[in-house]
């Protein structure tokens, strides 16, 4: 007998579209589409490939728990043993919708769900803790390398076998700890470590500690009057009642608010969502988190151009590194796209 | 195999572990050990550890390696030892005098274990299993185990009650060991503590020392040196060897997968394997013994007194162990990077509590120094323990101990619990093979 | 008279014997909680959040002392309040409340967290004169 | 968030409470605000007093903004 598989694509792969197509609702397909042909022979006789579901990306990520939901129930028609989704290699929409369609498999079906993308992909910093996710190269260049090691990798989980490192797999680091037994007591492995250190010889840390990058500092601005400011804060400010839902800690978004016209943050209008600090003096007066009464004055002034209409708040507060990560690129895209000139990040 | 180290005569300490080694138990007329067997007389144990007013009842029982019989909750496990020659007596300051330890001959039951287990404080004690799943997590299920059971009178302190437990345990051990005093030897191990002056390795090695950091966080969470509650202590150095003969003693009722329970202590895997290396790889020139107090100053205070002794002991290298989760972390972490940055490298040695999933945060604390860490493994994974034939204690204490939730204990006797309930399961004293790894 | 020392806690036996005391209403989160915003405001912790062996759905209770200080936040204070939190809310689901627990467990988390405190409260001269400190255990 | 930004191309100006946070994740040009809770104000003054502080933190972000720098750099006045 063999595996039964459901292989998820967007659009493009499917061979509808591009960006013009990528609002198409939904389907599914009996048997191979697109890349599922290769996926198909990389499984050879272990698994079938049953049915395609495909789906545009913009239509996904406007509508993704409906859009979820409509795909889980194509699926499950199919009585699939697991599903495919992808390779997204760096398509950043593809990759989330590969990653939300993989999550809610694994959770909703409990069935194991593989993707492929390239490490970059912010569907992955979004869904690697939740499952297997191969390491591709950043183009459909690398389709040749993907599909087998996905393909393996899913039949590896279908016969329940043990996996090994993500080196040894191919998968991406899911940051997540799995006890095993070594061949030696804790305490001599210490102790060769310690020696180790000691020669200066190389050793490899069973616990890496938490670590940070760095950037280098872009040029100054050079013409303040003719620039644009935009405001950022970690410090959660929000319209009263807090209409994203953003979380008072581990924020998983952020919320785009505009301004136009807001010459002062008042508590009529304006609260915090963090629950990293006390929160009274924030919602008395947002300014003092977010001083956009006092940059309309300078702004009027002449000190500097314009201040940019919107503003972009979430919560620092326990947030982990990897979403800030993702909302300080999503953030700096959208304020390129605008002609933002520099940014002041208020945090708390 | 003796392990023995060449140096100077005078002012070396030199201890040598005679090792009687015992792979079953048997109940008999005359406590005694032969051909590998400890004939224990029950009425005459009982009679050593009758007239504690603390405790009502005293029972004990055997639980030997591949039997389906469950303990729990366990308190501490001990090896018995007794003191053949030499200064002093095995537990000093507790059952003995304060006179130092660490030299002469000391007579070892390897293989046996005098366990204690008795309601202390309901959700901080472990389980041992001594077959199937759970017998792979703790050291405990390959020694053969005098079990003594132990119930307290009403209306007594729990402090009292955990001092005569742990006074129990102590004297079931030692009654143990003297008993067999004339037993055939199997083995003799020599370990010897070198003065500074003597140092012997080629003056080339580097010299280290092992910080032992111990549990000390009030009357239930502690560990005695010679007697002394180490909360009350500064950093101090002590002879690897003085371990040997029971200095280090613990109280603790923490949680039971990482708390260093005074049978690791005198068997530390850290000291057994730092002189393996030692005149080869380094000079080991001793432990520095610290402690992991509440307040935020004591532990500022010893963490810069530890590093200042090492520093004046002119160590080029620590190794670091911790005991327990959560604020000690902030002391293991201190001790890092203050030593780090006083030109100390360090290797860390600890266990994690990264959540069920494995996907939170390991430590409660972190510092870029912290770049050699060793960990005994992920307390909260989940592991289920089929039924046994025979539980020993209490088995509805499962449902309440860390690691344990309501409804760990099921109907038909399986335990669903998180490794941190199974006693040593992540010895931070590195007295398991078990570690964890990132996928 | 403004207190120099204050012990933030939610374990019930403690408020009647220890000087200057704030009971919070709550699960150990919200000791957490009511201690940090302390810290904004110029706290200094003088004991570990994180005292005791136990994950936060493994304990009732939470007693945390701290010291009023002169100038602006004092930092260590504020990153181990900031960690200790991490570890909390990766697991609020878990987090243990008082309802449903039995009397006598209830009893057991107190003493302990009491036990864990009581150098600390000692030390820093915390015990009310008249106030004997619970003795634990008794039943 | 800072640092992607950052990353992105365009120059940014931390106002924050805790500049050892601030230089642990990475930001480069840093401003030292006045409290947590109130990291661009402070209720202890009037309204105005209140906005004059604000103004001049936000003028200092502005003149950061304006200061070539190789490194990270803490704004003191």
């Amino acid at each position: 007998m063999s595996y039964r598989i459901v292989h998820y694509i967007n659009q493009f792969y499917a061979g509808i579209g591009g960006e013009e197509k990528a609002d198409i609702r939904p389907e599914i397909r009996e048997g191979v589409v697109g890349p599922g042909m290769a996926l198909k022979g990389a499984l050879g006789s272990e698994a079938t490939v049953v049915a395609t579901v495909i789906c545009g990306d913009s239509y996904f990520a406007s509508n993704m728990e409906q859009a979820s939901a409509e795909i889980l129930e194509m699926m499950k028609q199919y009585k699939p043993d697991a599903v495919v989704a992808g390779p997204a290699f760096n398509a950043g929409r593809y990759g989330t919708a590969c990653g939300a369609i993989c999550e809610a498999v694994m959770k909703n079906l409990g069935i194991p769900a593989v993707s492929g993308m390239y490490p970059e992909n912010p569907g992955v910093e979004m869904y690697k803790k939740s499952f297997y996710i191969v390491e591709t190269p950043d183009s459909a260049v690398g389709m040749r390398k993907a599909i087998p090691a996905m393909a393996k990798l899913v039949l590896k989980l279908l016969k329940g076998e043990t996996l090994g490192t993500p080196a040894e797999e191919g998968y991406i680091e899911r940051g997540i700890r799995k006890n095993k037994f070594y061949d030696k007591l804790a305490a001599e492995r210490a102790v060769d470590m310690f020696v180790a250190k000691l020669q200066g010889k190389p050793f490899v840390t069973e616990y890496p500690m938490p670590v940070f990058d760095r950037v280098p500092p872009n040029p100054a601005v050079k013409d303040m009057k003719n620039a644009t400011i935009a405001l950022v804060t970690s410090g959660g400010i929000c319209p009263k009642g807090n209409p994203d839902h953003i979380e008072a800690s581990s924020a998983s978004k952020f919320g785009e608010y505009d301004i136009t016209d807001v010459k002062d943050l008042t508590c009529d209008d304006f609260c915090t969502a963090h629950g990293g600090y006390d929160a009274t003096y924030a919602d008395q007066d947002a300014d003092r988190v977010l001083p956009v009464d006092v940059l309309r004055d300078m702004e009027k002034e002449g000190v500097f151009k314009k201040l940019y209409n919107k503003f972009y708040s979430t919560v620092g507060n326990g947030t982990a590194v990897a979403s800030a990560k993702k909302f300080g690129a999503e953030i700096a895209r959208k304020l390129i796209a605008d002609g933002v000139t520099a940014v002041i990040l208020t945090s708390t | 195999m003796p392990i023995s180290l060449k140096g100077g005569k005078e002012r070396t300490m030199k201890l040598e572990l005679h090792r009687v080694k015992i792979s079953k138990l048997a109940w008999g007329d005359a406590t005694s050990a032969k051909d590998g067997v400890l004939t224990v007389n029950k009425e005459e144990l009982l009679s050593v550890l009758a007239g504690d007013e603390r405790l009502t009842k005293v029972d004990v029982d055997f639980a030997q390696p591949g039997e389906s019989v469950r303990i729990l909750p366990v308190k501490d496990v001990v090896e018995p030892r007794f003191k053949l020659e030499g200064a002093g007596g095995v537990f000093p300051g507790m059952l003995s005098d304060v006179e130092t330890v660490g030299e002469g001959k000391t007579l070892v039951l390897s293989g046996a274990a005098v366990v204690t287990t008795g309601k202390i404080v309901r959700f901080q004690e472990g389980i041992i299993d001594m077959s199937g799943p759970g017998a792979e997590y703790t050291p405990y299920s390959a020694t053969c185990n005098v079990v003594v059971i132990l119930e307290n009178a009403k209306g007594i302190d729990k402090h009292e009650y955990e001092t005569a437990c742990r006074m129990a345990g102590l004297k079931a051990a030692a009654y143990l060991a003297e008993k067999c005093a004339g037993a055939k030897v199997d083995a003799v191990e020599t370990y010897e503590s070198l003065s500074l002056k003597d140092m012997p390795a080629p003056p080339t090695l580097p010299k280290v020392a092992y910080l032992y950091m111990l549990q000390s966080q009030g009357l239930l969470h502690d560990t005695y040196l010679y007697g002394v509650d180490v909360k009350k202590i500064l950093p101090t150095y002590l002879n690897p060897t003085e371990v040997m003969d029971g200095a280090i003693v613990s109280g603790n009722c923490v949680s039971a997968c990482d708390k260093n329970n005074t049978y690791v202590h005198q068997n530390n895997p850290v000291i057994a394997n730092m002189f393996k290396r030692h005149g080869v790889d380094f000079n080991f020139i001793g432990c520095i013994v610290t402690n992991e107090n509440v307040t935020l100053l004591d532990k500022r205070r010893s963490s810069s007194y530890a590093v200042k002794l090492a520093r004046t002991l002119g160590v080029d290298g620590l190794l670091i162990s911790e005991e327990g989760f959560g604020n000690p972390d902030a002391d293991l972490i201190m001790n890092c990077w203050k030593a780090e940055r006083a030109g100390i490298k360090t290797t860390l040695l600890t266990d994690e509590y990264a959540g069920q999933d494995g996907a939170s945060q390991s430590l409660a604390d972190s510092c870029v120094e912290g770049d050699a860490c060793v960990t005994a493994g992920n307390a909260n994974e989940v592991i289920v323990l089929p039924p046994m034939d025979k539980v020993i204690g209490e088995p509805e204490e499962a449902n309440v101990i860390a690691g344990g939730w309501q409804g760990s204990l099921a109907a038909d006797g399986t335990i669903t619990v998180e490794l941190q309930a199974i006693l040593g399961s992540t010895s931070e004293l590195g007295y398991t093979k078990l570690g964890a790894y990132t996928i | 008279m403004v207190c120099r020392r204050l012990l933030v806690t939610n374990n019930p036996q403690l408020c009647p014997v220890v000087r200057s005391c704030v009971f919070v209403e709550g699960t150990t989160l919200d000791v957490l909680l009511r201690v940090r915003d302390h810290v904004h405001l110029g706290w200094r912790l003088l004991t570990h959040p994180l005292y005791g062996n136990l994950r936060p759905h493994q304990h009732l209770y939470r007693s945390i002392l701290l010291e009023r200080q002169e100038g602006s936040v004092d930092l260590e204070s504020l990153d181990y309040m900031e960690s200790a939190l991490r570890i909390y809310t990766a697991e609020s689901r878990r987090i243990m409340s008082a309802d449903g627990i039995p009397e006598e467990h209830r009893e057991d988390f107190a003493f302990v967290d009491y036990e864990l405190i009581k150098e600390s409260l000692l030390q820093y001269g915390m015990v009310t004169a008249d106030g004997a400190l619970p003795s634990g255990g008794r039943r | 968030m800072v640092k992607e930004i950052e990353r992105a191309g365009l120059p940014v100006v931390h106002v924050c409470t805790i500049v050892p946070i601030s230089l642990t994740v990475g930001a480069n040009r840093i401003i030292p605000a006045v409290a947590i809770p109130h990291p661009l104000g402070d209720p202890s003054k009037t309204a105005e007093e209140e906005k004059q502080i604000r103004r001049r933190l936000v003028e200092r972000s502005l003149k950061a903004l304006q200061t070539e720098i190789t490194d990270q750099t803490v704004f003191n006045d």
